[in-house]
């Protein structure tokens, strides 16, 4: 595994510590809320609970009931007051508890944060950041499953990133409460506790034997805008992001091909060139996404990629992603796109 | 400005927590029989003063008193009694069934069992519903309306009727006037709004009973729901299930301190009362009252259910960590059950012997149910309906695009 | 002009009127409340005044308060109780007064109307038709010109239509009602009074002065998920709908090049065939909408026409969209992508 | 169930209309000072009565009376007056300007003057308000914002603080606690409590003034506000300018009818008052005595300032289609700048000849600003801002793919 995965200075010489994404989630916040005063948290349950995935366990014990907060069950309510908070001059960090359910907050996402900076000239800005658990995987049926990040990449003025281990996860986070636009921070909730590959059958790894799961204690960002090779490879490259980038290693291994596996880690906006060189060396592209397939992110990719690869491309770009349905619950299995379908995408890819 | 003191975030807090036990005297309990009863044409406005008060009937010693008594047949008490221990006898063995992991997940309805009962049963047919995933009462209170296939969905079995594509207890009964519930939380409380208007629009006769929580009251929808009930004056009845707690969160979080949710309605120009939901005859008066002004196109009434969340959120939760184990011994309200079975015994309509014995008829239906359901299959051993149903009901016919994907699958 | 518009058989001989797409529109909610009881319209503003681009005008008057009335400013409970009113049996026909302002309804749409009938396996439907004006070219700013399209083409169970014209708009608002489905009606605003090409210097044509503006007078449909050929040509497909079916026309006209012009009419769910043959035999392709680029629904047409055509495609598919930005107000006409930037892409694609 | 009458869908209407005289006895106008004033600190709950009611200090014949009356001193006042009579006269260029084609479009607050100007006159510097498009007296009560920038805003010309990219009238002074008007209702109520909260976070002293139409209280963001300023204690002052209509939409549209706006306030369990929006001192004592309440950790204050919107929603409107053409001349409230003309004359602070005088006077100055703002160009002249301003600020750095879009334009 060829984990390029740059990192600010600081940060090469911290101690590190085996942690899950929680864990690694709950220390960037941690660190933030520490560094700097004007950092709060709240959303619900994730006060004094710790929140329902226990992303927030301790921190308002530590930094007390004013910096970390429950919050009424109000999605809009959590995001409008956070642009409130942004143009005084604090750095709200949201959690909205599935991302099945920032749909009520849409109104304030889309024409509040996303174009404050833009409207004002500048006079106002909402720095926030919007944590929300994505994916399935875990039988939470069509309201605890969703990937809507196309709705957020659609939207000018956010950014939308999706990390897919503890170590990007912090670096990411902490990345996204300092940057001074509205992030919206996707976290595939499938691999909270260690990098799910699709199998669903056979027992999940924990992040504590992966490499990935050791994590700097203090500060450190990854920066934005830069994806990760996650596995260099010379006869296709996949281009994808979150539990996918798993279940894509999971299709190299099964299928024997030397596939380049991208990390886009910022979905929106994104460091073209690396997915651009990559192509281009390898000519053959699959665009892989759990979210469903119409409309999915999957197609802004492959239409970059036909624009800035046509002439290096050998066979149609693929598209593997959930189905045009809404996620089902006792077909989950059926509806999650497994090794299974990643290697048949990867074969028609070399075949054609 | 240095003259003035720092300004201070208030967070509210329980009274009670892990190890401190809960002060309910924010609850302000009225005593039995203590609280008018308005005419069913009251104004609005007139009702301020009940939603700041709890309209109860029954009494510690189990009497029927004031003015919100109303001559009910023994006969229907008794039905409702018997479905409200056949609805904690379900949601026992449910969730043994899903700690065996047959199912994926559970949610009870410990400790609130009057209020959808007592509910259905003061509806009519043809009324509609639009719950929320804590009202299995409503259905279990009906006779028409079959267990096995109730679990069945819960299961996630070859023969749930939702085929496998939602999370149990996420039932559908049109034929029941149950609405399809949703993993969203309030948007049915609007919804419920509509179906009523539509009722208006065409002359109908038929009313609909809206539901929600107090956390989810916080949600848009809610205001949205009192809103255009307010201004159509929609023939429905607005449910708040005031039980205290929205997963790990004290109502005060949702809007609870120092006001009410029925003073919400108030607001809004909608007839409002508060009520003891855990007396199974002041739940039947309240609810026939608003039916009957929704019926007489008096419009809507909201009606803020005071009551305890017994039990765990859902069977991913664990209350232990955020409010005293033993909270509900302490509830001032007492258990829906208890309550009405000594107004039973009481009155000489019933019987500890009848109990044991309702209790063992019962616990066996809902046993042979389950036995029954099981038979066509569990989410844990495989027997659910096929993959090809998650491409169907997408649209009406199916698209092209969907065909190709289903052939992808090879189903 | 090359149209072809299936029509059922009973309009043939119908009466036809010039009509603008306001009067278009208005004709069709007319005819619909007039054949069918359980039809009702509503929204803010049209009740009484009928509406603020006046489509509603004398239908209450007609058919009376219960039928058609003025609602709350709340795009969630117009939508919301539209979904409660279809589980009861009606036919809702709500109007959003911009399609920037859908937001606070998202959820409704979403997560409501969209999966209703899937969620209850058919037990409750949502059959309500959300119109909505939709594009710039109005000085409308940032909340009075979006194009969200893209948005709603990413939710499975939902239609999304767009009509470039007075004959198509009143044939598909009839059938959208008549649809089973819920259907998002997007109505591009700058379309209301005529064919307008993008030429904001020059005086718009009226629609009583184009072929496409002679509408039936009686009930007609134009069936869902059918495109129309606007233009026949060879050199090259043009993939469009809306507004920019006539600012295509227009670079057409100016750069000499032989485009086939395809009116989608319906977005989602497409009618691919149409698409398709066209490519396969032009072997290039433009994709046109005035929408935001990023994840707009052009990446989903792009995605589609290279897998379904690869190896007939001579250049790399051009996409003409709206700029990244929100809609400004002052250079609306630098955001608009006009006949100049499409002209300049079929050059592209020409070259390429 | 054929023993019920049918349903029927109630649909609000005005008392008047186009034709037909308006009957403003649905307003409930108290008489001045009849109404009383609580303590700062009074209880939420304990406004009920004053959610119904109204607050008015100025009489029929110009006096100060009542509880509400305060030493206010007569410079002060008079500061009040020429701002209204600054806002009208401004509003009227504009308008003209509009009509000119100079800008594409305007929004008028006639009538509505003293709301927004007593009010600023009542905050303190540094506290912020979050406006709807009709609280340009906010700005124009201040003597730091420089009118020609202003108007340079509204002909989206080369000097646009905005940059082009915002419609005329979507100011945004940070600098003078104003903050950016958005297009999409009711969302700046629920950010205005935002930044109250982060206030109080910080132990600051600084409060919020959030804004809102009576027709955009339907909104979602409206009812979600009042929770979150509720629970939280925010220090905020939550405005509801129930101007009595929505573009054609008469209040009851809105959920006006046979309640008040103020009174969900009370209900959310906020202190509330409805206060003549026209009566220049009502406002002024109303507001201080909220932003009393903020600024001492006392939580929110919602006020219901009843007024009426004289002219039409905006440039794009027509009233005269929807309701009497004269109904401002038969409003019951008056006409702010009058009122508070006849008390300061009556207090001798004032004249006929002053008043005269300042008309003249702001009239030049607002030409003046005019003038030198048309020197930077207009829309329809072309001197706008560049191309180029389009593709910054959507982020705070330009990420590649917009310079490149920026390129591609040739800008
Ligand atoms: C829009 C939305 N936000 C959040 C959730 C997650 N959620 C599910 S139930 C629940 C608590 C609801 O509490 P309450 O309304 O009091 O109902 P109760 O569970 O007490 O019956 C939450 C936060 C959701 N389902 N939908
Ligand atoms: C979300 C949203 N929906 C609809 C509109 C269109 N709209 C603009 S102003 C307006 C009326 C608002 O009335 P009110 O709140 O009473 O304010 P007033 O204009 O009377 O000051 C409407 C419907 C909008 N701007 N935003
Ligand atoms: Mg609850
Ligand atoms: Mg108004």
């Amino acid at each position: 595994m060829d984990i390029k995965t740059r990192t600010n200075q600081t940060s090469i010489s911290m101690r590190k510590t085996p942690m899950t994404m929680i864990q690694a989630l709950r220390s960037a916040m941690d660190v933030m809320l520490e560094r700097d005063p004007n950092v709060v948290v709240y959303g619900q349950d994730v006060g004094y609970f710790g929140g329902v995935f226990r992303c927030t366990e301790g921190l308002q014990a530590k930094y007390g009931k004013s910096r970390v907060f429950d919050a009424p069950i109000s999605e809009g309510g959590i995001v409008g007051t956070a642009v409130g908070m942004g143009a005084y001059g604090l750095r709200a960090v949201v959690e909205i508890q599935f991302a099945d359910y920032f749909y009520p907050a849409s109104d304030q996402i889309v024409s509040e944060a996303a174009r404050l900076r833009y409207r004002s000239a500048g006079d106002f800005t909402a720095p926030i950041t919007i944590r929300m658990p994505c994916g399935g995987g875990i039988y939470g049926g069509q309201t605890h499953s969703q990937s809507p990040e196309a709705l957020f990449t659609h939207v000018c003025g956010l950014r939308t990133v999706m990390p897919s281990n503890p170590y990007d996860a912090k670096g990411l986070l902490i990345a996204s409460i300092e940057c001074d636009d509205p992030v919206i921070f996707l976290e595939p909730k499938r691999l909270y506790n260690g990098p799910f590959d699709g199998h669903h059958d056979k027992p999940v790894v924990p992040w504590s034997r992966h490499p990935l799961g050791e994590v700097p204690e203090g500060h450190y960002t990854v920066p934005l805008e830069s994806a990760a090779v996650f596995r260099a490879g010379s006869e296709l490259t996949v281009i994808t992001y979150g539990t996918m980038v798993f279940v894509s290693e999971a299709a190299v291994l099964e299928t024997g091909i030397d596939a380049e596996i991208i990390d886009l880690r910022s979905l929106w906006p994104l460091d073209l060139d690396t997915l651009v060189n990559s192509v281009n060396k390898t000519g053959r592209c699959v665009v892989v996404h759990e979210a469903t397939r119409t409309s999915g992110f999957g197609a802004e990719l492959t239409a970059l990629v036909q624009e800035h690869c046509f002439y290096h491309l050998e066979a149609p770009i693929e598209r593997v992603a959930g189905w045009d349905t809404p996620y089902p619950h006792a077909q989950e299995w059926a509806y999650f796109p497994g090794p299974a379908r990643v290697a048949t995408a990867f074969k028609r890819a070399m075949e054609a | 400005m240095t003259e003035h003191e720092p300004l201070r975030l208030h967070v509210p807090e329980p009274t009670g927590r892990p190890g401190r036990h809960t002060d309910f005297s924010y609850l302000h309990v009225s005593s039995a029989g203590e609280v008018r009863r308005p005419p069913v044409d009251t104004r609005p406005v007139d009702t301020n003063d009940l939603a700041y008060v709890l309209v109860r009937v029954l009494d510690d010693d189990g009497r029927a008193v004031g003015p919100w008594v109303m001559q009910t047949d023994p006969k229907l008490l008794r039905r409702g009694l018997r479905a409200m221990m056949k609805t904690r006898i379900f949601d026992a063995r449910m969730l043994i069934a899903q700690r065996q992991r047959k199912m994926s997940f559970y949610m009870q309805c410990l400790g609130e069992e009057a209020i959808a009962i007592a509910h259905a049963l003061a509806l009519e047919p043809g009324d509609m519903c639009f719950p929320t995933y804590r009202q299995q009462g409503l259905l279990l209170a009906r006779d028409d309306v079959d267990m096995v296939e109730m679990i069945c969905q819960l299961l996630s079995n070859e023969r749930d009727p939702m085929k496998g594509r939602q999370l149990p207890v996420m039932y559908s009964y049109k034929r029941a006037g149950f609405f399809s519930i949703s993993g969203n939380l309030a948007t049915q409380f609007v919804q419920a709004v509509g179906w009523g208007m539509a009722s208006a629009i065409k002359g109908d006769t038929r009313i609909a009973s809206g539901w929600i929580g107090d956390g989810a009251t916080a949600e848009a929808d809610f205001h949205t729901a009192l809103t255009f009930a307010h201004v159509y004056r929609a023939p429905v009845i607005l449910n708040v299930v005031n039980n205290q707690w929205a997963i790990s969160t004290f109502q005060a979080i949702a809007g609870g301190e120092a006001t009410t949710f029925a003073a919400r309605g108030v607001g809004c120009g909608i007839a409002s009362l508060r009520v003891d939901g855990n007396d199974f005859l002041a739940v039947y008066a309240a609810s026939q009252w608003a039916a009957g002004r929704a019926r007489s196109n008096l419009g809507p009434t909201l009606i803020e259910w005071v009551t305890y969340r017994a039990g765990p959120h859902s069977t991913s939760d664990d209350p232990s960590k955020y409010r005293p184990a033993d909270d509900w011994a302490h509830f001032p309200l007492g258990d829906p059950i208890a309550r009405l079975k000594q107004h039973l015994i009481a009155l000489g309509a019933w019987s500890e012997q009848e109990h044991e014995h309702a209790q063992k008829e019962l616990e066996a239906q809902v046993a042979a149910a389950q036995k029954e359901a099981e038979r066509y299959g569990t989410l844990a051993d495989g027997h659910m309906r096929s993959a090809a149903e998650m491409f169907k009901d997408v649209y009406k016919d199916m698209p092209e695009h969907l065909r190709r994907q289903r052939r992808q699958l090879g189903v």
